[in-house]
């Protein structure tokens, strides 16, 4: 059963991260918190013309939210505010879908090795946690990723 | 679809039961109701095959816990038409979702000399004394609606003006069975930017409550009033006001992140449920809201209408016995308090109990109340979606012994 | 006599399950503990045939319902060898007990700026946070013992002085496993005019506690970590210093008599048990302690060194495996917590919980303890009476799976 | 069952009680309230050369505690401190032999009768709540009549 959960592409991730570190410049940071384990993430977008220039992290957390940045970093790095925000929704769903969402490579790449995670629902917000830093980083950032704005975008 | 109190009566193991070598009729369930064995499994159950501490395993047995204690929120969230699970904040029973309310909320509003709180001359001592304490922490003064000679809230037309800062009132009186219309008093404090708390520990149990309907902006009940087990209550709160309002207990699981040196706290609820919450009690609470719903509250309350119109027939009918409390089934409960001519409420009360009738004697946590009628005490017959009009013909009976012995 | 493990596990329905296809091995009783039918089956013949509100009826349920709630207190009382039942105060856990002292002492020693309250980095946050509030409340001022670097409370000859009022440390660490040897601290309060309360949380489940001995003011622990249900707790307090503290929580059955006008209190353990109070739990609790008594609690504190000596070497021997705490058994209980090289606690406790071993992972509410140790989050691995060898041997076959997996 | 709780005696004193009514001079007063049922007393002694040579009393109550204080009045007026006590003894410890304990009429004259009370705890608290009134209105008068000085004297 646990083969679901620590898929081989998670356990790359894990131990060879992608982009990890945090870099200047930057324009939006944001500090998360999982309060139930205490793991901690901080990450930083750069951003011009409305583009993800770069997007850096550090943190302290399991395979599932370490993994899940260095996805986060490969997926939305260079993206545009209303492609980070339909990638962003798409892992979201995906995510709280219980395991009965179909993932779309397409869409999420090495995101789709999380599908797993989504029947574990104590790690969901494991696997959430980068995604709602960068969310607010790129608030600050002046950058709305939300879905409502997606939305609106799309 | 007739209510079938036959079936449900079969759910009640004690129902079954003897007293003093009479069969139980019990009419206490105000003070607290009996529980069905479909809430006495499920608790059973939990404890026996996925018992684990909640939100802070990844374990299996803590996961299946935290679901099932969650999936409880979400079925209260549900009975009482709140926006969101995470405005049910559970506690220990009313008095505690009430004293919540006092602290947290009192502080987040900067309560000082010159605020005013509202209350009522018909509140249970749990919506009374947590005011008044509130009163001398911080200067503010405590005011209150009268009550009428029929049991109804007195109108009172400047109570609640600009200085009025919090109204806590009973939704349903536990001594009066009044069922207050509170979309004046709710209005009115709105528009006097005062906040509205109800008190439906007698409520909620007995009667459909909406809290959109309602529009108050707390409401506290209890979980053994309601087939739900002891030792768990709620507090429903907006989540825009929970969301703004500091913590009140303090400890493990309300917290965001602790060092020595400061703390930061969690979102709600969680940031008012410190320390291990009464799990198995709320999971227990989510199937008497199971129960509840299966039935459907509006029969309920229709079963518990017919039993008082019957009630009150019957015991108007009692030479010696006086009603205190709204005389007609409109608008109000199934909560009857009256006094026997002579004889005092304990002794009427203990008689009864040789007969097998569960009545309450005394002051019902409403000292207040009886002193507007004039009283140190009543007895207080108090029904149920188990109640059976036999119940009431056997408290007739009761009583004509009542006065056979203190004749 | 020896401890029989094997009948005392035919007790807990919950140890035949499995867990992910495996035998449940159960390591985390420090979070919370499982329960024997024994108290199980008292709950629900109480909740079958006695229920009905406590000292409010004087019908025959309600009088049973409250001699078994007041026998309950009684056993409880002699449990911990209080002078007298009414030294016994039903929470609905220990974060209750310990917030009701933060608050009622407080008020009642009038804390102010220049007083200190003094705590130690080892706290569960429960023994924390209220007591940051509490300074916050007053302009007191919060200080701590440190922690060694083997786990124990670091000595601070000055840390309790003439200003300190209140001195609340952890009897027993639920991260470290430490039990603090308080004698010295709690002499030198009292020399200094100072409380002491001791959060017991992890000491009342695992080992003999005489309060007289102990010569502590108050101390607090919680019913489900002792065998007993969710929804009780106990606070213990010198009668003499109860009966000088005001009130906390506020409502139902703590008053002596109320008025619109003021209130006052009945005496302890009464006025600071607002609301029905955990009822059938209360009972629950009473059962457990009985449980307790007839194993007699040296035999179970015999059998969990034995364990804790055995799984110290056990995991010793693991490569990669990093304990915190104390290294031997002495002055310790059964609750190891450690780190796996290069592997998040959250990974080993899934890994772990695929084999059916449930083990705690996190801050174990107990950030400061964590940060003292340079790491976030710890595994831990907690025991009780019915933790056997085996056990502890599939712990050490999780940990070996654990590094396949991340190796 | 009901016959040990509503003893003729009993309700005869209930129904007429003896020295009802409050009465000056006194020289001690208490206020008692229970605080479960809301009954109240007022007791009032008066007193001289360590004699009680008035009782007075007047409250709300039931059958159970207006039948004790009108018991009251009659075996302890005109008792000296000593006597008083080893009476109000007799009776405490009547009440709460949970039906075990034998009484002596000797001692306790009508008080008898309420033997069978003890074996209803919720109505203990009503039987003792004019005798803890008066021990308090003694005391305030200045006449202890606490067990602990009735063994003293005895
Ligand atoms: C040392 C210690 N103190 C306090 C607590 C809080 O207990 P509860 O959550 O039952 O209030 C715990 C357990 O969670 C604990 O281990
Ligand atoms: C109207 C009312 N409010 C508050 C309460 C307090 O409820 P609890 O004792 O469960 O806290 C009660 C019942 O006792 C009640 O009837």
């Amino acid at each position: 059963m646990l083969d679901g959960l620590y898929q081989e592409i998670i356990l790359d991730h894990y131990k060879h991260p992608h982009g990890r570190g945090l870099r200047d410049p930057f324009t939006g940071e944001a500090h998360h918190v999982n309060p139930t384990c205490g793991d901690e993430i901080t990450v930083r977008v750069n951003s011009s013309s409305g583009e993800f220039t770069d997007i850096s992290y550090d943190g302290l957390g399991c395979s599932i939210s370490q993994a899940s940045a260095s996805v986060l970093y490969e997926l939305l790095l260079n993206r545009s505010a209303a492609d980070a925000a339909g990638i962003q929704d798409a892992f979201v769903a995906l995510m709280q879908g219980r395991g009965q969402v179909e993932p779309d490579e397409d869409v999420l790449g090495d995101g789709i090795a999380f599908a797993g995670v989504a029947k574990f629902p104590a790690r969901v917000k494991c696997a959430l946690l980068p995604w709602m830093a960068f969310k607010d980083a790129a608030a600050r950032a002046g950058i709305d990723v939300s879905s409502e704005a997606s939305e609106v975008k799309a | 679809m007739t209510f079938d109190v036959a079936r449900v009566r079969a759910d009640f193991p004690i129902l079954t039961r003897e007293v003093n070598g009479h069969p139980l009729v019990y009419l206490d369930s105000a003070n607290t109701s009996q529980k069905p064995v479909q809430v006495l499994d499920v608790m059973r159950v939990h404890n026996e095959r996925h018992n684990g501490n909640v939100s802070r395993s990844v374990h299996t047995l803590g996961t299946e816990a935290t679901s099932a204690y969650e999936d409880a929120r979400a079925k209260i969230a549900g009975f009482v038409g709140a926006a969101t699970p995470d405005e049910i904040v559970f506690t220990k029973n009313s008095t505690e979702a009430i004293n919540l309310v006092a602290h947290s909320l009192g502080q987040h509003l900067a309560l000082k000399p010159g605020d005013e709180v509202v209350i009522s001359e018909m509140e249970h001592h749990s919506n009374i004394v947590p005011w008044q304490l509130l009163c001398e922490r911080t200067g503010a003064t405590l005011r209150w609606f009268g009550v009428t000679d029929d049991g109804r809230l007195a109108p009172d037309e400047s109570l609640i003006n600009e200085r009025t800062k919090i109204v806590s009132v009973v939704h349903m009186s536990n001594v009066l069975g009044t069922i207050n219309d509170v979309t004046g008093i709710v209005a009115r404090a709105h528009e006097v930017g005062a906040l509205v708390m109800l008190d439906c520990s007698q409520s909620v149990p007995h009667l459909p409550v909406d809290v959109q309907a309602l529009g108050a902006d707390f409401i506290a009940f209890t979980g053994h009033k309601m087939l739900g087990p002891t030792g768990i209550g709620v507090l429903w709160g907006r989540y825009s006001l929970l969301a703004e309002m500091p913590p009140f207990l303090a400890g493990g699981s309300m917290i965001e992140t602790v060092t020595m040196g400061g703390t930061t706290y969690a979102a709600p609820p969680a940031r008012f449920e410190a320390g291990t919450p009464p799990i198995a009690e709320a999971i227990g609470l989510g199937a008497a809201v199971d129960y509840l719903t299966a039935l459907g509250m509006e029969a309920v309350h229709q079963h518990e209408q017919d039993i008082t119109a019957y009630a009150l027939k019957v015991l108007t009918d009692v030479p010696g016995v006086r009603l205190f409390g709204p005389a007609t089934p409109e608008g109000r409960g199934g909560t009857l308090s009256f006094g026997v001519d002579g004889v005092h409420p304990h002794d009427v009360g203990q008689i009864l109990d040789a007969l097998g009738v569960e009545v309450r004697v005394g002051h019902h946590c409403a000292k207040p109340t009886c002193a507007r009628f004039g009283v140190p005490a009543m007895t207080r017959a108090s029904f149920y979606l188990y109640t059976t009009t036999d119940e009431i013909d056997a408290l007739a009976r009761g009583l004509d012994q009542v006065k056979k012995v203190f004749g």
